[in-house]
């Protein structure tokens, strides 16, 4: 049930974004279409989350939300800098960073929001959860890439345990 | 009202073209293929962003439909560049620099052309 | 009601063939059977001889029944005095044959084959001189060429039966198509086919101008029908038949067919120069080349066989004469050859039977044996050789009366007497061979004389008959008034005019005579000098004969058939540039390059959007150029990607939203199965077969030949584009009705799915079908063959080793991805198919996108995996409801709109509460099964391209069945 | 402001073109497999950016709806390429 | 009821397609479905040859009501209806033959699915009266019969697939080509309406290219000289019951597109096409008599025939006499029934041969056992040779003859030369087959002779009784003789 | 302008032929892409003029002819399963005849 809801909610939003009308009974086709398509989801192993712990989910994934647009712009800006540079300076290589989890899923979204800021990339995730990423500029990445995942760490395990 | 969203309108796509020609350049001028990912994948990205954003504010396209567009692009590029640059790595195409913790981890392919 | 007479003989011979079939499991001997059988060409016999009492002298009796009205054809008989003397020699002689073939296949069960065949010989052959038009006389001819076919082949187990009968087939049937061709023109110029007319009309065909062509044909026709010089070829070979076969075909009917045709038209196509000189030179060749190789002969038939062609020759030659006597002659040496030859051919069947050869150097000194034989070969031998008092000495009279009739020609008037008596002397010494070879004189080698006795009476009934009539005719004191008067119709129908018979041997010492005298003489001697003469003939050129043209002609097909296979080389692309040049070709020839691609046409304004255009038009053509100089196939799809990219948005500046879609989803596609095959085919393979890699011979003129299609394309698309109108003539009725009538916003849209719905119901199918045919390619069609055999799950990486995009499993990350964007496709999907009538994206869109998010499945885990993670997908039901929903909606505009495919709002009739914005119609319900169908079709397409090795299951499971089938 | 507007937009809609030529130009000169696989999929971004530009100057979101399915799909063909490029085999 | 008529012939094959997909478990059921469908539609389309016939006018239909020409018009003129029987009869018999044939393709689940896709593609071919959805009707014969062929037993059967498919996309290329140029210059894809518009601005600048495009994809279609080379390969891989059903029907599209061109479309410029056809025709003859002669596989050499019989009735639409062009659709419907026979036969014989090939070091001898069917190849090859008494002879009578009224001496010279060389083929296969020795050859069962033994009977029941088929076909000829009559009964 | 979309539309359209006549069967599969762009842009410079608008019916001014478009998409999807059956077919063609060479495929002569 919570299983279909994870992925039924969204769905209706994702619905009501593409048909951009509220009308009633739109809501309705929406929520028939959206809990159809969930009928065929494959079986997942998304984290449970209870109904009750839902504002403390939502709260922690504002705030993730931030820390990665600050991640994205200060990464844009060093990036802009470096290209727009005349002589390029680059100190590029692959670092190994631990996710600090297991799970596909926290791992995923670590990863994604690393290769989401510029200047650093995802290159390979092992099952240690360890990713392999490549920066433009190892030293000043390393640290701060480091207490970024820290920070996302713990976000993300308040918004699932 | 309508002058000061224009405005805006105009900022957002000059800050999108901004973002995707430092893109292009980074594109140009970067000295490998990883380096080069760091440009396209997502710099010229973000410029596409801001494009949405100013199309939302021009256009009768709602932000719902702009932002999940982004929720689009945003998922997917990051995911591309990761599978592109673990290809090149795969492929046993060489980084440029010194550090590589990846070195010796996985079999990569010989040629240096994938 | 006396017409209907005419039917009966045929009938009964028809009648006797299916008897012969059903007693084909009776294991009657032949015996049995030909008795049996041989009432039917009696009756038949009895019947042609009542019609013909019932005909008033000179005049004809004839019956016609409507055949194909629609070109005035029918099938028609007609019985004079000509065709009689022909139907009662054949149906006669035919009584005889049948009683003879059963005594000579003895008690061979077997022989109902033969029996039937002959029995529709004679059908065909009656028929030919009964028929009553030109059309229903052509039925019979070709139907006398395929029966003697099969009588000539009867023994097809040796190679010389067979050759002999597909030479008679290949010579006759040549003949015939010409023949048919000149019938045409004779029907064409006198408007009707039957004899009356064409008989009646002879005055406009000899004054027609295609007259020698039509004429040619015919005659062409019969000369190869009734063996004529150089087209006798064909004859001796066809001995190869049985004997009973060669006795009928060779003697009495089959070779006299092209001898009737003639006369029969005489009246109407005869009596000019080219008739007289042609069958003149014609026939007393023949006659000559008949005689003379007549005499090499050692084997019997073969003998008979060239002095029968000698005597056609005869026959030829008198039809071209004008004169009364002539036809006189005519009509006394066919009957007076049928009886003798006849009787010749079944003895010398005989001599074989019971010695076992037919070779008159191992013959010999069988008088005392075969006392009966000898007397009626004797009796056959004499007539043959035109001895008094014998009926061939009678013809032979005449013949020579006609050949020194006053009226002819110089030259002609020394030369056909000379020919004659030459001939005659000829024909003379091959019947005194015939007769001392077998029974007088002694065989080659003393030490094994030939052993044999008289067979039973049955046996030597057959050719007795004709051998006593032969006598009797000669001998008899009075006239038989019937004969004469028969003979005299009969000729009279050949001449058109009133001919005068006699049946007296005795005329009178007259120029005849004096030159039978001298025939005889001659032939005397040569008989006595044989062993000087026929030495000197054996070495004599020995291989002149007509042969090499009929092998020439053979090996020339044979030749030509080879190159004309050889053009077909194998090669595709040989293939390819030929058609194609060929079409540029035409191009050309229909001058279809107008003068509209001219500069002064051209207009530089770049205004509203032309400088984007002009950059995707750059974009799109570098990147298709780039991707045919690209070496590697890998670099050629992705600049191939690029073109489509390109191309898409070149259409969406056109602009056509629509388009571009499908463009991109198509490209995106297109690009997926391309890596898919590149990964299926060894690189090394491609490397092998890339030009760019080593040689580059024949690129430049591909280069050329690419370029010239091109030039003509742009041409075209220069033209086009100077010169559309500003408003096309259907499209403003779209543009108008497109909201009021189906309700949608989407113009191309509601085209797809509404206007031009059909063509969108067979385009679906065409994509289920290509996805179904991969699947049963890779699945069965090449899995029965063992061809790939299957293979171990995917590779797995080793534990805790890196993972990324490569192997399997890939990264969370792209799980991740995968797991999101599935539903999202599916929602994406069906939007398009609720709402693209109002907006880019129509049912096909949404089957590619879902497809797509599949194929991405199958990519990031594997094939076993997606397939156990999305166990609803099942593409071959998904392309059953597709189709069957698309079927029954255009059923369903039938039933509630009025017409098939007709619109139908079905939210409106059950006013169901729906969004603004969705209908929920028929049109909807098209693109639902669009959809399905391609979402069928496209995950097949992916699924198999991307696993032809793994298993399917329902594949394995069949493919297990069949084997145990079998 | 309007025609301000108009024009930045058609600069932006040049520079974007100018930049999916860069593109294009990778994919004929790349210096190996992956580089030209970066090229296309920088150039089917840039495709999605054009739409959304012509979708902004025709003031129509026709546009859009096609770049959201572009926007949705067109990795699928790079990862593809990817998967080919590292290990010779898609699925 | 007309318009039922003139849907279901379409319809039920494309309807069966799904519905035997969906019995692909259940072999039985399936055949037996699809058998059923096929001899459900033969009646109707005989119902609509009935209703065309009494009404001397065509039955057409507007999809979605959409009136002429803005939606897509399906009709049964005269000769569509003549062609759309024709097509019935033969793929009739090829479902027959299927039934009883021991190739493992016909038990693929697939196989009857894409047996009535073709027969769909054949009837809305003959039976639509709009150049696109001609063009996507042939689309469905090019892909199911490439699929089919593809999955022969025959080793080189996606050989000739790959081959044939390449030509068809050239032609499709073609026909995209000619179709662009007809609508820029004449905005409109109906054909009553096109034939119109034509007809009224004779010369519109693309006019002549769209002649030449369309004329070189039917040329392709027809598999006519020099552009036959997919021909011989791909009907001499397919199935039998399929290639029976390619050399009888899939290149009677290209002939019918051309009576179209020459007799609806250009009726007036078609003059030069004309004698293109002739001369093809003519070229086709000799070429195809001489490659049938000279190759070495009984189906090999149908295949040639058949593109030397294409030559004849190419020859029959040049000359374009009333006559001519009854004789060309006699020729044309005779040409589909014994083609058909003659493959099925062979492809019986090569069934029984020692190793399952139709080359004739293969098959030589086997006739041996089967005598009855050699009765049949007899009959069939006479046929085919043009001798009496059957059908093929009134079809050889019917084009000589009007050669001789029309004059057109030259080319019935060749074309009567060349057409001794059809008996030589023929008989030298008979021979072969039945009268050559061969110890290699066993008694063997395989497939049935059911389906060419109907068809061979139908051959000569036209030929003794051939007034039904000739006054159809003239009836047919007069339709095509004045296409002012088709245009308003369409746009009416 | 419509003598560069002309000569970019031939162009596509050689560079189609020329690939589909190259012995690489892979080369000779993308001429069929090729070759389909080609003669889709040639059906849509055949529609009426392009107008500033696309076919809704809802828009302002001048549209492009919808007639070609539609048949354009019918063209695309045929060829689209066309051109997937091929692959495949040359996929079987590289097992059976171990060969990606076209005129190594010549099983078929005479
Ligand atoms: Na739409
Ligand atoms: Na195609």
């Amino acid at each position: 049930m919570s299983q279909m809801l994870q992925v039924s909610v969204p769905l209706f939003l994702v619905y009501l974004a593409l048909t951009g009308n509220a009308d009633p009974a739109n809501l309705v086709v929406g929520a028939l279409v959206a809990v159809g398509i969930s009928l065929l989801r494959p079986k997942m192993n998304l984290p449970l989350l209870n109904l009750k712990r839902l504002p403390q989910f939502l709260w922690a994934g504002i705030r993730y939300l931030f820390v990665v647009a600050g991640d994205v712009i200060r990464g844009g800006i060093s990036t802009a800098r470096i290209v727009l540079d005349p002589n390029l300076p680059l100190n590029p290589g692959i670092i190994a960073i631990p996710s600090g989890t297991r799970s596909e899923l926290g791992t995923a979204l670590s990863a994604h929001s690393i290769s989401l800021s510029p200047g650093e990339m995802v290159v390979a995730i092992d099952d240690e959860g360890v990713m392999y990423t490549h920066c433009l500029n190892v030293d000043d990445s390393e640290k701060m890439v480091a207490d970024a995942q820290n920070l996302r760490k713990n976000l993300l395990s308040r918004m699932f345990e | 009202m309508e002058t000061i969203l224009q405005i805006l309108a105009l900022f957002l796509i000059a800050l999108g073209t901004l973002l995707s020609l430092i893109g292009v350049i980074g594109f140009i001028r970067m000295p490998d293929v990883y380096t080069r990912l760091h440009a396209t994948g997502k710099v010229s990205v973000f410029g596409l962003v801001f494009l949405l954003l100013a199309a939302s504010i021009l256009t009768p396209l709602t932000i719902w439909k702009a932002l999940l567009l982004i929720f689009f692009v945003l998922a997917a590029s990051p995911t591309v560049s990761h599978a592109i640059s673990s290809a090149a790595y795969r492929a046993g195409i060489p980084i440029v620099g010194k550090r590589d913790d990846l070195k010796g981890k996985m079999e990569v392919g010989k040629e240096k052309d994938g | 009601m006396q017409d209907f007479l005419l039917t009966l003989p045929l009938l009964l011979l028809g009648a006797g063939t299916l008897t012969a079939l059903v007693f084909s499991r009776s294991g009657w001997t032949a015996s049995r059977l030909g008795w049996l059988l041989s009432l039917f060409p009696l009756t038949s016999f009895l019947l042609v001889l009542y019609a013909f009492s019932l005909v008033p002298s000179g005049k004809a009796l004839t019956f016609s029944l409507p055949w194909i009205p629609a070109l005035g054809l029918d099938f028609s008989l007609y019985l004079d005095g000509l065709s009689a003397l022909f139907a009662l020699l054949i149906t006669g002689i035919g009584t005889l044959v049948v009683i003879y073939a059963g005594q000579y296949f003895g008690d061979d069960a077997s022989a109902w084959r033969f029996h039937a065949y002959t029995l529709l010989f004679m059908l065909a052959m009656l028929g030919l001189v009964l028929a009553g038009d030109l059309i229903t006389l052509f039925l019979f001819w070709e139907g006398t060429s395929i029966s003697s076919f099969l009588l000539i082949a009867y023994k097809f187990k040796d190679e010389a039966a067979r050759k002999g009968a597909f030479k008679s087939l290949f010579i006759t049937g040549g003949g015939g198509i010409a023949m048919l061709a000149g019938f045409l023109f004779v029907i064409s110029i006198t408007g009707g086919a039957d004899f009356k007319t064409v008989l009646a009309s002879g005055g406009v065909l000899r004054a027609s101008p295609l007259y020698p062509v039509l004429f040619t044909l015919i005659a062409f026709g019969a000369f190869t029908k009734s063996a004529q010089f150089p087209a006798h070829i064909w004859l001796p070979e066809a001995m190869t038949a049985p004997t009973p076969a060669s006795a009928f075909l060779h003697s009495a009917t089959m070779v006299k067919a092209g001898v009737y045709l003639l006369a029969r038209l005489n009246p109407a196509l005869g009596q000019t120069d080219l008739w007289f000189w042609t069958l003149s030179i014609v026939g007393l060749t023949t006659m000559l080349v008949g005689a003379y190789l007549g005499f090499k002969q050692n084997d019997l038939k073969p003998l008979l066989a060239y002095s029968t062609i000698s005597q056609l020759g005869v026959l030829v030659a008198l039809i071209g004469q004008d004169t009364e006597i002539a036809f006189k002659a005519l009509v006394i040496s066919i009957l007076a050859h049928a009886l003798y030859k006849s009787a010749l051919f079944m003895s010398a069947g005989i001599i074989d039977h019971e010695t076992g050869t037919r070779d008159i150097r191992k013959l010999g000194g069988l008088r005392k044996q075969m006392p009966v034989m000898f007397g009626i070969m004797g009796v056959a031998a004499l007539s043959m050789a035109g001895l008094p008092p014998l009926f061939g000495f009678l013809a032979k009279e005449t013949l020579l009366a006609s050949a020194t009739h006053p009226s002819l020609p110089p030259i002609v008037d020394s030369l056909f007497p000379l020919t004659t008596v030459i001939a005659g002397a000829l024909l003379l010494a091959q019947a005194g061979l015939a007769i001392w070879g077998v029974f007088l004189g002694k065989p080659a080698d003393e030490k094994h004389p030939p052993h044999g006795h008289d067979p039973n009476f049955a046996f030597w009934l057959a050719p007795a008959v004709p051998a006593l009539l032969s006598l009797l005719i000669g001998l008899t004191p009075v006239e038989p008034q019937f004969l004469v008067h028969f003979l005299a119709d009969a000729a009279k129908a050949a001449y058109g005019d009133k001919v005068k018979i006699s049946l007296a041997l005795w005329t009178g010492i007259n120029v005849p005579l004096i030159l039978s005298l001298v025939a005889v003489t001659l032939g005397s001697l040569v008989f006595w000098q044989r062993g000087r003469i026929r030495p000197w003939m054996m070495n004599f050129l020995p291989n002149l004969t007509a042969n090499a043209l009929f092998d020439g002609t053979m090996s020339g097909v044979d030749w030509l058939s080879r190159t004309a296979t050889r053009l077909q080389g194998g090669r595709l692309r040989v293939y390819i540039r030929i058609m194609l040049l060929s079409a540029m070709a035409l191009v050309v020839l229909f001058n279809g390059m107008p003068a509209g691609v001219s500069i002064p046409a051209l207009n530089w304004n770049i205004e509203g959007l032309n400088g984007l255009r002009m950059f995707s038009l750059v974009m799109l053509t570098a990147s298709a150029v780039v991707s045919t100089v690209l070496r590697r196939d890998l670099y050629a799809v992705i600049a191939l990607g690029i073109t489509g990219l390109g191309v898409a948005v070149w259409m969406a500046l056109e602009p056509s939203p629509d388009v571009a879609l499908v463009q991109l989803m198509v490209d995106i596609l297109s690009t997926v199965i391309l890596i898919l095959s590149l990964s299926l085919i060894p690189r090394r393979l491609r490397d092998r077969a890339n030009e760019l890699l080593h040689s580059r011979r024949g690129m430049l003129r591909d280069a050329l030949l690419a370029g010239l299609a091109g030039l003509v394309v742009a041409g075209l698309a220069f033209t086009a584009l100077n010169t559309r109108p500003r408003e096309s003539v259907v499209s403003p009725f779209y543009a108008e009705n497109a909201k009021p009538l189906t309700g949608a916003k989407d113009i191309v849209g509601a085209i797809v799915v509404d206007f031009r719905g059909a063509d969108t119901l067979m385009e679906i199918l065409v994509f289920s079908l290509a996805g179904l045919g991969i699947y049963t390619l890779l699945h069965y069609a090449t899995r029965k063959t063992g061809e790939h055999p299957h293979e171990e799950p995917e590779r797995q990486l080793k534990p805790n080793s890196p993972r990324g995009i490569f192997n399997l499993p890939t990264s969370p990350m792209l799980h991740t991805l995968a797991y999101i964007m599935l539903p999202l496709a599916f929602m994406l999907g069906i939007t398009h198919m609720m709402y693209g009538h109002d907006q880019p994206g129509d049912g096909f869109t949404a089957g590619v996108i879902i497809s797509l998010a599949i194929a991405q499945w199958y990519m990031l885990f594997g094939y076993y995996e997606t397939r156990r993670k999305l166990a609803w997908l099942n593409r071959n039901n998904m392309i059953v409801a597709g189709l069957t929903l698309a079927a029954l909606n255009a059923l369903g505009g039938a039933v509630f709109g009025g017409g098939f495919f007709s619109p139908v709002d079905y939210g409106e009739m059950l006013n169901l509460p729906l969004p603004p914005g969705f209908y929920l119609t028929n049109s909807f319900l098209f693109e639902v099964s669009i959809a399905l169908s391609v979402m069928g079709a496209a995950t097949l397409i992916l699924d198999n391209l991307g696993h032809p090795r793994e298993e399917d299951i329902e594949a394995e499971a069949d493919l297990a069945a069949l084997e145990e089938k079998s | 402001m309007k025609s301000l507007l108009d024009i930045t937009i058609w600069i932006v809609l040049i520079a974007h073109l100018l930049m999916a030529l860069v593109a294009a130009w990778r994919v004929w000169r790349g210096e190996n497999s992956v580089s030209r696989l970066a090229g296309l999929d920088l150039a089917s971004t840039l495709t999605i950016a054009i739409l959304v530009i012509i979708s902004i100057i025709r003031a129509n979101i026709i546009y859009i709806d096609v770049a959201i399915a572009a926007a949705a799909l067109s990795y699928i063909s790079t990862i593809a390429l990817a998967k080919y490029i590292s290990d010779h085999r898609v699925f | 009821m007309n318009t039922w008529l003139l849907l279901l012939p379409l319809l039920i094959p494309f309807a069966g397609v799904p519905l035997t997909l969906a019995l692909r478990k259940r072999r039985r059921i399936q055949s037996a479905l699809a058998l059923g469908l096929m001899l459900a539609a033969l009646g109707f389309t005989l119902g609509l040859l009935r209703a065309v016939l009494t009404t001397d006018q065509p039955v057409s239909v507007q999809m979605g009501l959409w009136q002429a020409p803005f939606g897509i018009t399906l009709t049964a003129d005269p000769l569509g209806v003549f062609m759309a029987l024709m097509s019935q009869i033969v793929l009739t018999a090829g479902l027959i033959y299927s039934l009883g044939s021991t190739e493992k393709v016909v038990q693929y689940p697939t196989y009857y699915p894409l047996f009535l896709a073709l027969a769909t593609g054949l009837t809305g071919a003959f039976l639509t009266g709009d150049l696109f959805n001609l063009f996507v009707f042939a689309e469905i014969i090019v892909i199911s019969g490439a699929v089919l062929t593809a999955i022969a037993d025959d080793a080189y059967g996606v050989e000739a697939a790959y081959k044939y498919f390449y030509i068809s996309t050239l032609a499709s290329v073609f026909f995209l080509l000619g179709i662009g140029s007809l609508y820029v210059s004449y905005g409109t894809l109906n054909l009553a309406d096109l034939a119109a518009r034509i007809a009224s601005t004779p010369s519109a600048p693309l006019t002549m290219a769209g002649i030449a495009f369309l004329t070189a994809t039917f040329l392709i279609k027809s598999a006519a000289f020099p552009f036959h080379f997919w021909q011989p390969d791909f009907h001499a891989a397919a199935p039998t019951p399929v290639s029976a059903m390619l050399s009888s029907l899939v290149v009677k599209v290209g002939v019918y597109g051309f009576l179209r061109m020459t007799t609806l479309l250009f009726a007036e410029q078609a003059d030069l096409l004309k004698t293109l056809l002739v001369v093809v025709g003519v070229a086709g003859v000799l070429y195809g008599g001489f490659g049938a002669a000279g190759t070495h596989n009984v189906k090999r050499m149908l295949a040639y025939s058949t593109l030397a019989q294409i030559g004849f009735i190419l020859v029959g639409i040049g000359w374009g006499t009333p006559l001519s062009l009854a004789a060309a659709l006699v020729f044309t419907f005779n040409h589909a029934l014994i083609k058909a026979a003659m493959l099925m036969l062979a492809g019986a014989m090569a069934s029984r041969a020692a190793v399952k090939s139709a080359s004739f070091e293969v098959v030589v001898g086997v006739g041996k056992y089967h005598p009855f069917a050699g009765v049949l190849f007899l009959l069939g090859g006479m046929a085919l040779a043009g001798i009496p008494p059957l059908n093929g002879f009134i079809s050889k009578l019917m084009i000589f003859w009007s050669g001789v009224e029309s004059a057109n001496y030259a080319a019935l010279a060749i074309i009567g030369v060349a057409s001794i060389v059809t008996l030589t083929y023929v008989i030298r296969s008979f021979i072969r087959i039945w009268f050559e020795a061969n110890p290699k050859a066993k008694e063997k069962a395989g497939d049935r002779l059911l389906a060419p033994a109907l068809l061979v009977f139908l051959s000569l029941l036209l030929g003794v009784w051939a007034e039904p088929l000739v006054s159809l076909s003239q009836w047919a000829a007069a339709w095509l003789g004045d296409p002012a009559l088709y245009i308003a009964a369409i746009l009416r | 302008m419509n003598l560069l979309t002309s000569l970019a539309i031939g162009t596509l359209f050689a560079a189609g032929i020329y690939q589909i006549l190259r012995r690489n069967v892979i080369r000779a599969a993308i001429g069929l892409v090729l070759l389909s762009n080609a003669v889709n842009l040639f059906l849509f410079s055949a529609g009426a003029y392009n107008g500033a608008a696309a076919a809704y019916s809802n828009a302002a001014g001048q549209i492009s002819d919808p007639l070609p478009q539609a048949l354009v998409l019918t063209a695309i999807v045929i060829s689209m399963g066309g051109f997937a059956f091929v692959l495949s077919l040359l996929y079987v063609i590289s097992t059976r005849y171990k060969t990606s060479d076209s005129d190594e495929v010549k099983g078929l002569k005479n």
